[in-house]
């Protein structure tokens, strides 16, 4: 069983935490895309501003959240979307350490930016 | 003996014409899903300014002299910048809202309206991009 | 060549369930079918299969019905052998998993059906063929029982004794659709024919375009008897333009028939004053033909069948199958307008002479379905009757073909010296091979298994006994030959013509009502179209997937049966079941108590009876008025 | 597959009609030829206004790797007269045994029972037998099944199609009662949930339709993951049985290739609600992976 949990085989777990990460997404893409273009607009962002948002633990946790699952969600679709288009073998497994690579990199900068921002680094 | 024929091209002729909203929405889905993954590494590549802005004497800072301010306000000054923005906010708008009907679709609800539902995405869309457009082009033209 | 113990020839319900029988004995089976199976005709059947399963019932009931439906015409033997097995093996289906309609307490359901004295007529929706079909099928798959599908059977490999009940067949020819390939197919053990029905005989019919009855004619010629052939049923309600079955269902809930004038017929002209539109099948359709015979039909052509009145609700809660049929088939609207319906060409009661072990008289030769007749019909099918034909027959051929022992069979195959022999036919012309028995040739040139006659055995064979491999052999190069030649000449007449003509007479002259000056016009006609197919020639020269061949084939095998059931017709003077007579309108139980049967007697068919054997287990069924 | 661009397909079709008929020998070859320029003369000399109205325009595919003309494919064009009623496999018929008697596709039952006659018509799958002429824009055009290749003229090999019906274990396999005569049951409720499923015909319209079947021949398609469906939703075969179903459809080529494009829902001509049973199926999956978590 593990086995094939562990394989890409099973496509449940992925498919599922592709649809959680997207019903999550709604709600934040859409508070982060209405804070920022129309709240505070977005030519008017300052370095001062950003910090003081994310010296909120609250917005600051929101934002690394945001970050991880977008993250996820976006390297997992285009994964998804590669192996439809009928990727396998040695070129499958090279996407997807390269789609992990670029991934986890992309979450590890995000948030050390964002602990940056917040002050905590 | 017997051998048979792959029409390769000539196969695919008349789906256009009869691309259904499935189809549509399905393509659309995939577009907008890279955009926004392009979209978020290059994100974050900017906000990465604020790592050497950090660094900054707060007089730079509270000055709006930063890497950071400077960066981010360079961009928004751009009037292509802003039209590539309400494009994002499009391209987001339509993701999220295709995505939600995509969500209903894998709990089996409103199947019956999958084609519907594509359409009000479009239209929505539109709606929501267009009364957007005075916000985001404020300021550039 | 291919080599199997059993080879079934053909994929429908038949056909399936022998070779899961055979299969389950132990036997090597191969289904060789010139359709996949899933595309048989057996899954446009709608109503039901009738078998004796509930409290209140029993075989024996379901036994007098299909004896008093038959009009005394069926065989005791082989209807109780029907009645008895079908509740088992109706059940052994819901066991593979048939998605059967169902009762509250989660038991099959059942509806009651004409003729019916029980409501036994278990059924899936109103697509029972279809899920019967699917299920046998699946079950096969599950065996990993061999399919060569898309081959088509051609020929029969029988050795070629004098007397056909001495002969013996080895296996058969097959065709393969998609390459040209022509092959051989031996049987160890046996060789089941079940494919299927002959409405292509007809121009109008609810059979498929793949029913040409091409088991009972290689059988016919290979010199097994045909028996019963006049009688052909006629279903009353098809729509006009592709023969499209509008099920009974339509009459049941209370629809009305109407012709050109807006007139109830069915009352206002007397045919039926009791059901009205309810009658049986034979009664319904002639009371048509005649209303648009006397010029009260629209466009000369057919009556309306109204069910409007019905109300939008109540139709698309019971009859929502029949408005599209109606929509796709006819371009009509089933709520808005009345559909046109006429009679059509539905089920051949007669067919290969079998025994209720499916043997013909050739040994190692089997069939079963609606090619074969055991008889169970008799003269007329009842609904529902022959989805469990399908099953109880197959199964049994599918059995003993492997080997098992089911006992001595008590109907008897094959002729024997003292039946009697028709003598007195008078015949406009000779019917049979063109030249005859002694110079048979059947498709214009090589020798065929249409010419199968005693000169040439001898020069064959001589007196050794030929091995099976001979015999298989030579009957592909026999099909070899032929098959080169249609495809080589490229002259002369193309099937479709004939075709056409042959069933426009057919429809003409040996329809639901029959008189000698008719029956005679269809025999002159059969003859010119099968004088004419000697020149006949197919324009495709290709080896790939040549239907033209296949139906150029197929037509010899629908000119053979037409005039075997134009002989019949006219032979037998009496107004029995499907079969109506015009100088003859009565039954004669004195006289008629008996099988036409017809033996193609090396290319000059020969005409004689056989008894009805109306004792059955427990008691005669002694002849009555057929009267609902 | 899907993201070609039409002027292509078109160019590529355009060409094929026009391929002029190579040398031909023999007199069969000769005398349809003959034929065939007298029907396209037919179709060319009819006044237009004729054709409005009795007669319609026929385009059918046509491709034999054996005969010399047609071993690059082409469209031939036949004049059908107008019939009330008449379905394009109507029309296929006359124009076979009118103009062309080697014009060939499968067919049989002619009341969408069989599966035989599903074609491409008018840019659609749809079965020849259940599409009323008048339904259609003249001029009416039938190709074979996209994404198949073709035997002959309107005739595709299904083979791929029979192999991904029978990878889903398309049998029952529940116990069954001892009782020769004894049932099993199953509630109303029970046949009710599985009667779309069951009514399939394997035309293979629905896999022929779908984008993601065209791209990846391991993708079980729809037509077969509604079988699976119909076994494991049946409540007559026990709930390991439905385990071991839902093994075969979790896969990377089961169920979660479908991306709901819903095409198959669309043009499945017994109006099977496919997307609906394989979203169903996906659920199914999560839910039972998530037991063991
Ligand atoms: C519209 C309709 C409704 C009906 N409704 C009912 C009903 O409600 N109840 C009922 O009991 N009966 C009904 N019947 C009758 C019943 O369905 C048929 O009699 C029965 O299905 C015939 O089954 P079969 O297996 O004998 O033949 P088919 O199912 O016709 O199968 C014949 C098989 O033989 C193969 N074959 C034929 N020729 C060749 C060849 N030369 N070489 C190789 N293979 C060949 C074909 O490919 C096919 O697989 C109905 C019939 C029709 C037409
Ligand atoms: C805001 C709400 C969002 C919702 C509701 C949403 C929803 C979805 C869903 C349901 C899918 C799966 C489609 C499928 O597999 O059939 C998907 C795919 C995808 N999403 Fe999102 N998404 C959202 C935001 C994002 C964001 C922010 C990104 C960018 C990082 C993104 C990138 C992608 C990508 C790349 C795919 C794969 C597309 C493909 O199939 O090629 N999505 N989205
Ligand atoms: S699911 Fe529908 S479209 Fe697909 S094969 Fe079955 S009947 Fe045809
Ligand atoms: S078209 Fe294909 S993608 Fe899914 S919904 Fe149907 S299988
Ligand atoms: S001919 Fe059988 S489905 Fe159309």
């Amino acid at each position: 069983m593990a086995e094939r949990y562990s394989s890409f085989r099973s496509g449940s777990r992925s498919w599922l935490f592709q649809r959680v990460t997207a019903a999550f997404l709604v709600v934040v893409l859409a508070f982060h895309f209405f804070l920022l273009h129309f709240v505070n607009h977005a030519s008017e962002v300052t370095f001062a501003g950003t910090s003081a948002r994310m010296e909120q633990w609250g917005y600051l946790l929101t934002m690394v959240l945001f970050l991880l699952t977008a993250t996820f969600h976006g390297v997992n679709g285009v994964y998804a979307a590669l192996l439809n288009q009928g990727l396998t073998g040695t070129k499958k497994r090279a996407v997807k350490g390269v789609l992990a690579i670029a991934g986890l990199a992309l979450a590890a900068q995000g948030t050390y930016v964002a602990l940056v921002m917040s002050g905590v680094m | 003996m017997s051998q048979s024929y792959n029409r390769g091209l000539v196969e695919d002729f008349g789906r256009w014409r009869e691309f259904t909203a499935g189809m549509w929405a399905w393509i659309l889905h995939k577009f907008t899903g890279w955009v926004l993954v392009g979209y978020l590494f290059t994100h974050i590549a900017v906000l990465s300014t604020a790592l050497p802005a950090s660094n900054a004497a707060s007089g730079v800072i509270a000055a709006e002299t930063d890497v950071y301010t400077t960066t981010l306000q360079g961009l928004e000054s751009l009037a292509l910048v802003r039209v590539l923005e309400v494009g994002l906010l499009a391209v987001a708008v339509f993701h999220i809202l295709n995505g939600v009907r995509l969500l209903f679709v894998d709990l089996g609800v409103g199947l019956e309206a999958q084609d519907k539902s594509f359409y009000a995405s479009l239209v929505v869309t539109a709606a929501i991009v267009l009364a957007s457009v005075p916000t985001f082009l404020e300021g550039v033209f | 060549m291919h080599e199997h113990d059993v080879l079934v020839i053909g994929g429908g319900g038949a056909g399936l369930r022998a070779a899961i029988a055979a299969q389950e004995e132990g036997a090597d089976v191969a289904i060789v079918t010139k359709l996949h199976p899933v595309r048989s005709h057996t899954g446009a059947a709608e109503g039901g299969i009738n078998a004796a399963i509930r409290e209140g019932d029993s075989w024996d009931l379901h036994a007098y019905d299909t004896m008093k439906g038959s009009d005394y015409l069926g065989d005791a033997p082989a209807i109780e052998t029907l009645a008895q097995d079908s509740p088992e093996e109706t059940i052994q289906l819901e066991h593979w998993g048939m998605p059967f309609s169902r009762e509250d307490d989660g038991t099959v359901s059942q509806r009651p059906f004409g003729g019916l004295s029980f409501p036994r007529t278990t059924y899936a929706g109103a697509e029972t063929g279809h899920h019967l079909l699917h299920t046998m099928y699946e079950q096969v798959v599950k065996r990993g029982i061999q399919v060569y599908d898309e081959w088509y059977v051609s020929e029969l490999a029988v050795t070629d004794e004098d007397d056909p009940s001495e002969r013996t067949c080895h296996g058969v020819v097959g065709y393969d659709i998609k390459t040209g390939q022509v092959e051989g197919f031996k049987a160890r053990n046996g060789v089941i024919l079940a494919t299927g029905g002959l409405g292509q005989v007809y121009d109008h019919t609810t059979n498929a375009v793949a029913n040409t009855g091409d088991g009972a004619a290689m059988a016919y010629r290979a010199g097994v008897p045909l028996e019963d052939m006049e009688f052909i049923q006629f279903h009353p309600t098809t729509l006009p333009s592709t023969g499209v079955l509008i099920s009974e269902g339509v009459r049941g809930e209370g629809g009305i028939l109407y012709n050109a004038e807006g007139e109830r017929f069915m009352f206002e002209y007397g045919y039926a004053n009791n059901d009205g539109e309810l009658a049986s099948r034979d009664v319904v359709s002639r009371a048509e033909l005649t209303e648009i015979n006397e010029g009260r039909g629209v466009e000369d052509e057919y009556v309306y069948l109204d069910m409007r009145h019905l109300g939008e609700e109540r139709i698309t809660d019971r009859l929502e199958n029949i408005l599209h049929l109606a929509r796709d088939f006819e371009g009509v609207d089933g709520l808005e307008e009345p559909m046109p319906v006429k009679p059509g060409q539905h089920y051949a009661m007669g067919g290969i002479e079998t025994n209720e072990h499916g043997q013909t008289c050739i040994d190692g030769l089997y069939a079963a379905g609606e090619c074969a007749c055991v008889s169970v019909h008799g003269s007329n099918r009842l609904g529902g009757n022959a989805l469990p034909e399908l099953i109880v027959f197959g199964a049994r051929a599918g059995r003993h073909a492997a080997g098992t022992d089911l006992g001595e069979p008590e109907i008897a195959t094959g002729r024997d010296e003292e039946f009697e022999r028709e003598d007195g036919l008078d015949t406009p012309v000779d019917p049979g091979a063109v030249g005859g028995a002694s110079d048979a040739v059947a498709d214009g040139g090589e020798r065929t298994d249409g010419s199968r006659s005693s000169s040439d055995a001898r020069s064959d064979g001589g007196t050794a006994v030929a091995s099976a491999d001979d015999v298989v052999q030579r009957a592909v190069e026999n099909q070899r030959t032929r098959i080169d030649r249609l495809l080589n000449e490229d002259s002369g007449v193309q099937q479709a013509e004939l075709r056409e003509k042959l069933q426009k007479s057919m429809t003409q002259n040996v329809n639901v009502f029959r008189n000698e000056e008719g029956l005679k016009t269809a025999l002159e006609d059969i003859r010119e179209v099968r004088e004419r197919y000697e020149d006949v020639y197919v324009d495709d020269p290709s080896r790939t997937f040549n239907t033209d061949l296949i139906h150029t084939i197929e037509m010899q095998n629908l000119l053979d049966l037409a005039e075997a059931i134009t002989l019949g017709a006219l032979a037998r003077d009496e107004f029995r079941g499907a079969h109506w007579r015009q100088e003859h309108q009565e039954r004669k139980d004195d006289e008629w108590l008996k099988h036409t049967m017809l033996a193609w007697n090396d290319g000059s068919p020969e005409l004689y009876y056989k008894p009805v054997i109306l004792e059955g287990e427990e008691d005669t069924y002694e002849p009555k008025v057929r009267s609902y | 597959m899907s993201t070609q661009i039409q002027e292509e397909s078109e160019e590529a079709t355009e060409t094929e009609t026009e391929t002029a008929p190579v040398e031909r020998e023999s007199p069969g070859d000769r005398r349809r030829e003959a034929k065939r320029t007298a029907s396209d003369q037919r179709v060319a000399s009819e006044p237009v206004g004729e054709i409005e109205g009795d007669t319609f325009r026929l385009k059918v595919f046509r491709y034999d790797p054996e005969v010399e003309g047609k071993m690059e494919p082409r469209f031939d064009d036949f004049t059908v007269p107008r019939e009330k009623g008449m379905t394009v496999l109507d029309a296929l018929i006359y124009a076979r045994d009118h103009y062309d008697t080697t014009l060939t596709f499968r067919h049989s039952c002619r009341q969408a029972v069989c599966g035989s006659d599903a074609f491409f018509i008018n840019g659609r799958q749809r079965l020849g037998c259940q599409t009323q002429i008048s339904d259609l824009d003249g001029p009416v055009r039938v190709e074979p099944l996209p994404h198949q290749d073709v035997v002959k003229d309107l005739v595709v090999d299904m083979e791929h199609f029979y192999d991904q019906m029978h990878a889903v274990e398309p049998f029952f396999q529940g116990d069954t009662p001892d009782g020769d005569l004894e049932e099993q049951r199953q509630s109303r409720e029970n046949r009710e949930k599985i009667k779309m499923s069951t009514r399939c015909i394997w035309c293979g319209a629905c896999m022929s339709s779908c984008n993601i079947a065209a791209g990846d021949n391991e993708y079980l398609g729809p037509a077969a993951i509604n079988k699976a469906y119909r076994f494991a939703m049946d409540d007559r075969e026990e709930d390991e049985l439905k385990e071991h179903r839902m093994k075969i459809l979790d896969q990377e080529h089961g169920v979660w290739r479908c991306q709901t494009q819903f095409s198959c829902t669309n043009v499945c001509p017994k109006d099977i609600p496919l997307t609906e049973h394989i979203q169903e199926l996906k659920r199914e999956a999560v839910k039972q992976n998530l037991k063991f978590w």
